[in-house]
């Protein structure tokens, strides 16, 4: 009789915690909706196909580096240099095509470079012991430099064909671009969740030395995730070269600030070890449609930085107003069954 | 990948496994940790390791899972030389490590923190969770214990995240070597026993045991034979039974303590009421009264989770206090923060050294001073060094503290001398309530008696003396009065003449004797 | 003539001593608001061939758009005792400040593309350039040509975007004038069908902020589209063409200097003109000056280069080598 | 005899100890020498009175902030928006002195809004309990909007001649921006040096819980450093105004990250309790005399960028190397003693 009470006890227990992950992203998605009705009743065009395909080929690029992020920071690490290190491989891209080399080999040798930028990356962290956003900083400007230098601060203008298609093509309506973020977000997402990599991450992120003494390799693991979002910058810089027709040095600054923007509103912490490649998802739809629905409703280009900074702590603070809100009802039920 | 215990624990029951330390050293800068360690640990027995504070047991430790590598010398298992570069090349061969200092993942489930960098997946890398719970259940339920594989490590109590700590390492296959560095230190006695039960397991498993303690009555209960230390060196190894505890305190202290309970000096006047608290609860503690007169001890009791940490953050401020009142000397006070508390001359030592005493990255000067800050400094707010150095000899000096310098960071003295500074910080402040929620986790014998006297003295000079200790004998032997807690309420009280160790259970587990009977 | 020259080229050697710089060699820095903007890059190289060819050494200073950074670059060239600056400035509210600064230090300064001027807009010192307002002028005008060559006046479904870039002051008079020249020439065009969308001059933010006005106006099937640089109306070529609006449309960037590659497309691209102002023709034209300053001669004030507007046709007959 | 050995040994230990702790800097003032050297080596201007002025009045601003930062990270907090707070300061200002409000009412209202951001920051830090870095990231956007907003995008004018003045003015051949930073640098180094303050910043960055079990009050010493941070900012933001006889919405971008990147270079550690105001200083001064001095010995720009990065590297490399060193020689002090 009483075992039967525990294991009930227990079972709604375990419900009131499924109810509580499921309702982790509640306000994400509260004010995606919110902000779907707004901007739609305001212009109806807002939530048409093609502005939806519009809004993912912006997010195509710094959805790819905030999945990078999102590995990152769970392992308590950062990233700065997304921003040069994307500009500089759609620049190299483009000057190696230029130099007639065929596309394929360009893609490879751009993305071998940009995968040791990321173990460059991974060294300073892990040998030099520097910390990942003073690291990263050092990074950003010496691949800032490169991409200016390489192509002597000129656009690279892109004829080639293939490398022109890539940023043309689609599929079943939706663009490469599009596509690459979108299976990118479903591996990568199913990686962090249900492999031992993807646990291993939480782990180094949640307690480095503890992850250590159990058997894990945080140096390994940590140089891993900067190679990922080498490539990820590389994959992303080369579509978005392809999709400018042109490879620029000067582009994409400020990119890694919105993944880490659109990653921390989904949830992870900069302490590590925790968050879901699902809230980086919503954090990026929130961010994108936000950005595109202000431009669309014409809001004054100066109140647009307002109504960004606005969203996002209308974001953070609700989502803590909520956790409270649990936590103290988790409480109040814990001490009545003391 | 197959996780059976079964498969190679046949194997280790073929012969008898050796672990043999040949002049093993270890330095840090201004400190020998490790002096020329040689000795041999048998399986099938369990080894404690015995010595003061800062004796080098931690770090021999480290040294044997590949956490630290030796300066000079070698260990063999078996008769084969290891060179472990890595904790996880120590795991793979069977060595396991129970930390002093809780080495877990917050926010992981219990059996993914059993099982973590060994989660049972698919070649793909892929995880079975399922199974990853119906494994920790099953080794949760060999444990006796009421958690679940699924909750989230942060939601335990400091006894628990222990617990699952001794699973993680129980739980590896090929185990051939555990080592547990204090594994006691938060843990209530019903944890204990299941502890003990387990390690009597491994060892009719024939593993080999080593285990660091200083609870002179466990030591007694599970180990078969000490190791005893001395200033990083290794002084001799003795059987249970072969020498007196005397002899042994007296090889590894180099003096006699006696029967440190029986030495206090008990003798003083309990005055009238010092502190009264009233109906105090607060989000994680119900409502609780209980008085405290100047010059008494007073103790807590209780098991894990019952509460006494709770109430006492209630009382300083620490936790919002939602209902009740606290009066100092008949006088009503509000205590919003620590900070008031310590104002009105109410100081908590806390109990979780790790995650609310030591200042990190501070030096044990800045750790020892920081609640002196007023004390030393002008009217304008200026420190004077020359009182913060005062400050900090003295608590060095007091406590004997082992450290080579007062600016050595507090991260790199062993756990004890931690521990030692951070009880040092708040008797610094000479408060008129003194508030010790298991004060003398991981201090040494010697230390601990003077730390005892210490508590008289200050009960003598007419302050009043909160113990919490989850060491039965402490509470007894210093305490006036015993109040015992159950489930976050006050469920009864006794005092030093009847007070014996089942009583004070008995009540904890019950709830109370006075109350029902 | 020749007669007044001796005089005060002698006079110049007592009057400014810089020009005779300690070293001995003759120093020059050119610093530019975006120093790693294709334009000012072009018009940095012109500028030091051409003092190299007078044998003097030439320091190239990105400003990075920050005012900042541009009075450290002020301040680095007096302490180097540099002969002479030609320069281009972020902000033009801080012009008297410059200019004083150079004046007691006793270097002589040109203006580069931005005049230096005071609170009412009288320039300070010798300029050379085309003014920002009127290369929207001919922007707008050029467009409203455009639309009325291609019967698109009355046409419901015509819109035009002005891609602005209010927060940069210097190119806010770009957007102006392509909006004033546009309604003045055409006062019949709908207003409500003329658009801005605000970008930070890069090509990806121009591009998205142009995709955004497209979709939220589907209404409108051919686009007349110009904006404050040359970058973000390539990327509103882009946002066109992955519209599928790009065959009607109509852009019209700023520089050629990137609309020369969108003209060799065999596809044909949505950039159907551009102004072409020459970075090399500015960049030598103030150190010409310059060095004329810093001899003593007396040198125009004004030095306009012309403004003028490009097309796949005529190009590379206007733009000669700067076509490759 | 023995006894007097051990004292000697002793004198000889707190020796090697205070060589350490003055050597704690050795790699700094090493690379401060070296850049002097090698610059001057190219140019003599570099080494003259008026290029060391101008390298101080360039470091004026960032040096304030750096202040502000010293503070922030060693109590393991950060802000990323005094950029936008000192161009919005600037604008303020200018803007309120054009509207014909006397110059000192017109700083004294900037300073109460420059400190109203403080209060504001402090408060999403300890009430939101958000992390510092999206918080401060929230303020960027909305004040640098602001700025925006209140002079529609365009510059303001200064022609108030107390406030011009401002700008100009010397004491003793040195601008009083830099005076203001020096003042700042002594008086603000002391506090955190020799107070009670000071001693209350490090515990909180060693651990918040644990200092206020000890004590002391987290929120409130929080609170105080951001508010510090803001009127550092709006100071700043006032008296660049003056230098550039304007108020500038769009100035001061990456100013946050050139005091940040000092504040590291000279010490400070993101992971919070350690550091000295002495660094900040070191770093400051490395930083501006190898920027400067890239341009007089004419660096082509694109290469400053990789310069810069590699400097930075360096001088972090080398402090690693010796921290390293000096631990090993001082393990084989004790080794040889044992
Ligand atoms: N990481 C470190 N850096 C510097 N010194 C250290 C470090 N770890 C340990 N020590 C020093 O080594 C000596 C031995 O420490 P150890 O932790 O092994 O002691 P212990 O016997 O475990 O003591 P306790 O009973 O207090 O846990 C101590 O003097 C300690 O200060
Ligand atoms: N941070 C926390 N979050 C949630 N629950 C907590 C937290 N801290 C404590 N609790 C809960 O509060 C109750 C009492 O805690 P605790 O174990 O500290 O009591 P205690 O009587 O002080 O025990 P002991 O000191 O022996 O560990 C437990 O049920 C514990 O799970
Ligand atoms: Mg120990
Ligand atoms: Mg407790």
């Amino acid at each position: 009789m009483n075992e039967a009470t525990k294991e009930k006890e227990g079972k709604s227990f375990l419900h009131s915690m499924v109810r509580a992950v499921g309702g982790e992203k509640l306000v994400l998605m509260g004010a995606i909706v919110v902000v779907f009705i707004l901007f739609s009743s305001i212009n109806k065009n807002f939530f048409s196909l093609t502005n939806i395909i519009n809004l993912l080929v912006a997010a195509s690029l710094v959805g790819l580096v905030a999945i990078g992020h999102t590995y990152l920071i769970i392992a308590a690490q950062n990233d700065l240099s997304p921003g040069s290190l994307a500009a500089f491989s759609g620049t190299l891209c483009a000057l190696l095509v230029s130099l007639h080399i065929p596309f394929l080999p360009s893609i490879l040798i751009t993305l071998a470079a940009a995968a040791m930028v990321g173990l460059f990356n991974a060294a300073m962290v892990n040998k030099i012991k520097l910390d990942p956003f003073i690291a990263t900083l050092v990074t950003q400007a010496i691949l800032r430099g490169f991409a200016y230098i390489i192509c002597d601060g000129k656009p690279v203008p892109i004829s080639d064909p293939a490398f022109l298609y890539l940023g043309k093509a689609r599929f079943l309506q939706i663009p490469v671009s599009v596509w690459i973020m979108i299976i990118a977000f479903v591996v990568f997402g199913f990686i962090l969740a249900k492999t031992k990599f993807g646990r291993s991450i939480y782990a180094i992120g949640g307690n480095k030395d503890a992850a250590r003494l159990a058997g894990l390799n945080p140096q390994k693991i940590i140089t891993i995730c900067f190679v990922m979002m080498g490539l990820f910058c590389g994959i992303g810089g080369i579509v978005f070269a392809a999709r400018m027709n042109s490879g620029q040095p000067a582009a994409n600054i400020n990119l890694e600030f919105d993944a880490i923007t659109a990653v921390i509103l989904g949830g992870v912490s900069f302490t590590g070890g925790v968050g879901t490649m699902g809230g980086t998802v919503l954090g990026i739809i929130l961010i994108q449609a936000f950005n595109t629905g202000l431009i669309m409703v014409n809001v004054p280009s100066f109140w647009q930085y307002v109504a960004r900074g606005a969203l996002l702590l209308f974001a953070l603070t609700s989502d803590y107003l909520r956790k409270e809100k649990r936590r103290k009802n988790l409480l109040a039920a814990s001490m009545k069954n003391a | 990948m197959e996780f059976s215990k079964s498969e190679p624990a046949k194997e280790d029951e073929q012969l008898g496994s050796t672990l043999e330390f040949k002049n093993i050293s270890k330095y840090f800068p201004g400190v020998v940790a490790l002096d020329d360690i040689c000795f041999q640990a048998h399986s099938g027995e369990v080894l404690a390791f015995l010595g003061e504070n800062g004796a080098g047991k931690s770090t021999l430790l480290k040294v044997l899972n590949g956490d630290y590598q030796p300066d000079k010398g070698q260990y063999l298992l078996d008769g084969v030389e290891k060179h472990f570069r890595t904790p996880h090349e120590a795991i793979e061969e069977g060595i396991s490590v129970i930390y002093q200092e809780r080495q877990i993942l917050m926010e992981l489930s219990v059996a993914e923190n059993i099982y973590l960098g060994r989660m049972p997946a698919n070649k793909m890398g892929v995880i079975n969770i399922r199974q990853a719970n119906k494994m920790a259940q099953k080794i949760i339920s060999d444990f006796g214990l009421p958690i679940s594989p699924q909750t989230k490590v942060k939601d335990l109590s400091i006894a628990y995240q222990q617990m699952v700590e001794i699973m993680k390492a129980y739980s590896r296959e090929n185990l051939k070597v555990i080592c547990f560095d204090e594994p006691t230190a938060s843990l209530s006695d019903s944890e204990i026993q299941c502890l003990f039960d387990i390690i009597r397991k491994l060892k009719r498993e024939d593993k080999i045991i080593i285990y660091v303690s200083h609870r002179m009555d466990e030591l007694r209960e599970i180990t078969d034979k000490t190791a005893v230390f001395k200033d990083g060196r290794y002084v001799t190894t003795v059987a249970n039974g072969e020498v007196s505890e005397k002899e042994l305190i007296k090889m590894m202290v180099g003096r006699d303590l006696g029967d440190v309970y029986k030495n206090l000096d008990r003798d003083k006047t309990i005055g009238d009421v010092l502190l009264e608290v009233k109906n105090v609860s607060s989000d994680y503690v119900k409502e609780n009264s209980f008085q405290l007169r100047r010059g008494e001890v007073l103790g807590f009791s209780g098991l894990v989770g019952a509460g006494r940490t709770e109430l006492m953050r209630a009382i300083i401020g620490a936790d919002h206090m939602r209902t009740g009142e606290v009066f100092l000397e008949g006088k009503k006070i509000l205590n919003r923060s620590p900070k008031d508390a310590m104002d009105n001359g109410i100081v908590l030592v806390p109990e979780d050294r790790k995650m609310q005493g030591i200042l990190a990255n501070l030096s044990v000067k800045g750790n020892i001073n920081i609640s002196m800050l007023d004390q030393n400094s002008n009217q304008f707010g200026i420190m004077d060094p020359g009182k913060e150095e005062k400050t900090a000899a003295q608590g060095i000096q007091e406590f004997r503290i082992k450290t080579p310098s007062p600016d050595k960071k507090i991260l790199e003295l062993s756990g004890g001398n931690q521990q030692k500074c951070i009880v040092a910080r708040w008797i610094a402040t000479n408060p008129k309530v003194l508030i010790l929620d298991e004060p003398t986790k991981g201090i040494d014998v010697g230390a601990k008696s003077e730390f005892y006297s210490m508590i008289c003295a200050f009960a003598k000079q007419g302050l009043g003396v909160i113990l919490i200790s989850s060491e039965l004998p402490e509470v007894i032997g210093l305490s006036d009065r015993i109040i015992i807690m159950k489930s976050l309420k006050i469920v009864g009280e006794v005092s030093h003449a009847e007070a014996t160790e089942d009583r004070i259970l008995s009540m904890s587990m019950i709830g109370g004797d006075n109350i029902h009977e | 003539g020749c007669s007044t020259d001796a005089p005060s080229g002698a006079a110049a050697g007592s009057a400014a001593p810089a020009a005779a710089s300690k070293s001995g060699k003759m120093t020059v820095y050119g610093i530019y608001k975006a120093g790693d903007q294709s334009w000012f890059i072009d018009e940095g190289a012109a500028a030091k061939k051409a003092v190299e060819a007078a044998g003097g050494e030439f320091i190239y200073v990105d400003a990075k758009m920050s005012p900042e950074e541009y009075l450290k670059a002020i301040d680095n060239a007096i302490a180097n005792n540099a002969s002479g600056v030609v320069t281009c400035i972020p902000d033009q509210t801080m012009s008297q400040s410059v200019v004083d600064k150079l004046s007691a230090a006793n270097i002589p300064v040109i203006a580069a593309d931005d005049a230096l001027q005071d609170g009412s807009g009288k320039k300070l010192v010798p300029w050379v350039g085309i003014d920002a307002y009127a290369i929207g002028d001919t922007n707008g005008k050029w467009l409203a040509d455009y639309a009325k060559k291609n019967d698109l006046v009355s046409k419901p479904d015509t819109g035009l975007l002005i891609l602005t870039m209010d927060t940069v002051s210097s190119c806010v008079p770009r957007a102006k004038g392509e909006y004033d020249a546009f309604t003045k020439a055409l006062p019949a065009f709908n207003s409500g069908k003329i658009f801005k969308a605000d970008y930070d001059g890069t090509t990806d933010k121009g591009n998205t902020a142009a995709a955004a006005v497209f979709t939220a106006h589907p209404e409108i099937k051919t686009w007349l589209v110009t904006g404050a640089n040359e970058e973000g109306t390539i990327g509103a070529c882009r946002a066109l063409e992955s519209a599928g609006l790009d065959k009607h449309a109509c852009v019209v960037g700023l520089g050629a200097y990137l609309a020369k590659d969108e003209f060799k497309k065999p596809g044909g691209s949505p950039m159907k003109a551009a102004t072409y102002f020459s970075s090399d023709s500015i960049g030598a034209g103030s150190i010409q000056v310059l060095l004329d300053k810093i001899a003593g001669k007396t040198v125009k004030e004004e030095t306009a280069v012309s403004a003028e507007i490009v097309t796949p046709e005529n190009y590379k007959k206007v733009m000669g080598a700067a076509a490759n």
